[in-house]
């Protein structure tokens, strides 16, 4: 069984030697996690031994790989502590998965004059969806500032509820930048108080905590395969049963229906209904090699891991003179520390931190209205991962410290061409 | 996996080619009628029922693979003489055990085709004037091959 | 490099033994093919050596895996022989790119009134997604008619055309169940002189012919990783440029946006704008194997080897009496030979098959408008690929023979329970 | 990969700490301004074009990472003097060449970015009664980072 210890030894990548001999120090962890080998190997296992395609084929690798692929998605309910296996969903990730929200009930539920509550912290995944039902159902978008201290206090959520009465009301429950975290539970009970329906945009939460759908009592909830040491190609939207028999199918084709004519369809029953098309059935299978290994590793433990480092970074970055930690000062947070440096451009910082053999993310990390809300354009972006260890954090604050002293301006001149007449 | 021989026994094969009440029923009192439309299998249950909720007689038609076939015969021909109140104790998992050999997932929803027309059969009655929720065509949803 | 000869060695899946000491003859490849272990090793390669979010991160990983993704691209433009590699819009799968179209050209495109025409031949995935857009817009949806012959004959589409001036014809290259080939460039231009927008499905036409978009000159093209020898989670769409720039984009989140802001947001340039979120990116760089691995085994040469195979095993099927074959007794045709018997449901007949380790499909491959229109209700369904034998062609033969003799009526009774007054 | 040393050389952050002709220009008679809303690069190029096509002064403006701003910095000492002939010529190559490092695909876009600036430029003369294609404020669409 995998333990923190010695967890670094599944990750094949992780011993990768960089340029200049550096080892590599991964602390891209929130853009996408790295996959053990038990990940690796459920895919080969599965293109190697007993890959078919799945929807009820009578033949035995067909039998094999659709048990496999039910399986999989049996483990991701346990996994978010869904009551019944047919409310998880797969889809190509979690921003398909908002999509498919948004296209299934969005247009039967979203009308003319119906408000969005989103928060100016979300990733474009939980906002451009939205936008675009507006733009068709001439709804209203209304986002929940951040306070001085980058926090969003559930008094705030509540008087905006209160004002709004907004039909959905979708928050992300960990932000990818700022690496705060929702109350989940009681603003989800909030918005239930005043009808709204509630989307949680999961994928930064789902890495780092135990997840509880029931506790949660959310009626949508998505996350990205990729993103808990998972495969690309797969995500999960988790949706209330009754909430999903309700809606409409979204993407249409093979698998989806139970009966076609030249005249029309009926749906098939849940979850096939919202899984059109042969599905990511090597994805599923991996990813449910993935919350069984991070499940076992613990989320509680790893939480409590990325905490102690996470925090030992952030206090490390915040010595640094003319370094902005992107973070409230204090409460409940994820492996994120987002900062930004007087003399240095984020993609300088990223690409001389790449130097090092240190990978971090610099941009607006798909939170342009966050950044905007700011003041800023870009932050450099370091996220942990349980694989981490504080010497990487260690790493990290050096050669922020080193970068910061590098860029600072020494009073260069630039050489004079013959035709400088300034 | 089961083995060939296992899935289509003598005693299968036995019931799909002449089959306990297959045919139409004039005296019926309830029935019902679905199909898998994934794989085009249709079973139609007649039943005639007593005052008290017996099961006097039953009989079934349709088309489709053996399993579903032969397996609705057994089904037919286990249930007359029983009350709703036994029909209704009869689980899945008792026609899975009734049907015989062991099936894969897939094969098992051959087999509880008839099993679940059934359940819906004896809630309803033929009489317009009762609480009949009259014939439903629409199958169980199994799901599609690609 | 691979050759016809030796290729099964590339495949671990084929040296598999089945049930009773049977081996593997695995003849459900189109529903999904099988992988080469290069095929197989990239994926391993990818997320043991290199993997990070692509979307121009700046470190070192996630440059390597951003070139990657988009050799890929490149590679699969030129699989098809694209103009531009901004032409090759990755989805989820075939089913994902012609949701695509629907949702993005057609609600822009399609008007109450207008009409679609499609064959009676389409898979779900080519019928399903166009009756939404019609139940949506109103427009209405005509099905070409198969000939005595199970053939579409061209004078029939240039009639259809003519009288229905349909804004959108869409029609399936190759047929997942007949195993017919459409005269693709023919029907396009005729398609395009009546002012038609064409969408090839391409899904059972990649696997097997050499593409050349160019020559076909569609607008749109679709086709599924998996059933090119890739893997699962990704499928292509191919769009004429100018089209893909004046649609909408279809699914809204990170990557596909230039600019995000409070109040709305525009789109990023092709093809971003059509990849919203974190893309299958070990997919993207393993079908990039895929296509390479049957480029070097040749279009030309798959094609005519499983010719061989599929006809000699026509042929034999067509001599067992109470066989049925649906497809033309000539022309033009794939891998694919689907059957009816007159003794057995094709559930029985591929369970029956299975047990001798021989995998097929049975039911209505996801093509129930066809089914009716023959009057069945299942068709069993054998699809050859280059790696399948003569050999198992006459294993299938062998094995239906004995199947319809195992299942022909033979005078059985019942043992008649003590209960039984008939 | 190129290494640190390269892509930051010293004429590099000198360009970068001591740009060439930074600042507002009062007698321009062209201008265009882009930014990179991905990464917050910006760049305004102003520039004073004699009746015979000859750049006669070059300024730009512009805030973003040292890649684009050095950059640009090198551009506008490097265009003065030229002909509008010479500046269809100057390749997204000879930018590259000019800047010097070698720089990988993501940075190459922060080097080019002044050098597509400078293409709208010449064609977007400040007098309004001029076919005027306008400011444009939408930058190139150099994707997103995640
Ligand atoms: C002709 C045809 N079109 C479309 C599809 C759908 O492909 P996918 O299930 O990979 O989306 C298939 C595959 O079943 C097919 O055979
Ligand atoms: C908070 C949040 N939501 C949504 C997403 C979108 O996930 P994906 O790109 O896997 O669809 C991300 C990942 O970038 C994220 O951080």
């Amino acid at each position: 069984m995998p333990t923190l210890t010695d967890c670094r030894d599944d990750f094949p990548i992780l011993q990768r030697s960089m340029d200049h001999g550096t080892q590599l120090a991964f602390l891209d962890n929130a853009a996408s996690t790295q996959r053990p080998v038990s990940v690796i190997k459920s895919i080969t296992e599965c293109y190697e031994t007993y890959y078919a395609n799945v929807h009820r084929g009578i033949h035995t690798l067909s039998e094999e790989s659709t048990e496999r692929y039910e399986h999989s998605r049996a483990s991701v309910a346990n996994f978010i502590n869904a009551k019944h296996d047919h409310e998880v969903i797969y889809t190509a990730g979690a921003t398909s998965a908002i999509n498919t929200v948004a296209h299934s009930w969005g247009r039967q539920n979203i009308g003319s004059g119906d408000t969005i509550l989103l928060t100016i912290a979300e990733h474009h995944a939980n906002i451009v969806p939205w936008q675009q039902l507006a733009t068709e159902k001439g709804c209203r978008i209304e986002y929940l500032p951040l306070q001085d201290d980058l926090q969003i206090e559930t008094a705030a959520v509540s008087a905006a509820l209160e004002k709004w009465q907004p039909k959905l009301f979708a928050f992300t429950a960990a932000s990818n930048v700022l690496g705060t975290v929702s109350p989940v539970a009681q603003w989800t009970a909030l918005a239930h108080q005043h009808g709204s329906t509630v989307l949680v945009d999961a994928a930064q939460a789902a890495p780092h905590q135990p997840l509880d759908v029931q506790a949660w009592d959310a009626d949508f909830i998505v996350f990205s395969g990729h993103k808990v040491c998972g495969p690309t190609g797969i995500g999960v939207l988790y949706g209330r049963e009754q909430l999903l028999e309700a809606m409409p199918p979204f993407l249409g084709g093979g698998g989806m229906i139970n009966r076609v004519t030249t005249e029309g369809f009926t749906s098939a029953a849940l979850p096939d209904k919202f899984e059109a098309g042969t599905p990511p059935i090597a994805e599923a299978i991996a990813l449910e090699a993935a919350v069984q290994y991070i499940s076992e590793i613990g989320l509680t433990e790893i939480e409590q891991h990325e905490q102690k480092i996470a925090r030992h970074a952030e206090t490390g970055l915040r010595q640094i003179e003319g370094v902005r930690v992107i973070s409230p000062p204090s409460g409940e947070k994820t492996g994120i520390v987002s900062f930004v440096l007087s003399h240095a451009h984020s993609h300088d910082v990223a690409h001389s931190l790449s130097e090092r053999g240190i990978a971090v993310r610099a941009g607006h990390h798909c939170t342009m209205p966050l950044h905007r809300a700011l003041g800023i354009t870009a932050t450099t972006r370091a996220s942990f991962y349980f694989y981490n260890t504080r010497e990487e954090a260690d790493r990290l604050i050096q050669a922020v410290d080193d970068i910061q002293k590098k860029f600072k301006p020494t009073g260069r001149r630039r050489r004079r061409s013959s035709g400088d007449r300034s | 996996m089961t083995s060939e021989q296992d899935i289509y026994e003598e005693h299968v094969l036995d019931h799909y080619e002449d089959p306990y009440h297959r045919g139409p029923f004039d005296e019926a009192t309830h029935a019902h009628e679905a199909d898998n439309p994934l794989c085009g299998d249709q079973i139609h249950i007649a039943l005639k029922l007593s005052a008290e909720g017996k099961v006097v007689e039953a009989w079934f038609d349709g088309e489709g693979c053996v399993i579903s076939q032969a397996s609705a015969s057994m089904l037919i021909e286990t249930i007359e003489g029983k009350t709703l109140d036994e029909l209704q104790e009869f689980s899945a998992e008792d026609m899975l055990a009734l049907f015989g050999p062991k099936l894969t997932p897939n094969r098992q929803k051959c087999c509880l085709l008839s099993w679940q027309v059934l359940r819906s059969a004896v809630h309803s009655p033929l009489d317009p004037n009762d609480e009949s929720d009259g014939p439903n065509f629409s199958g169980p949803s199994l799901g599609e091959e690609s």
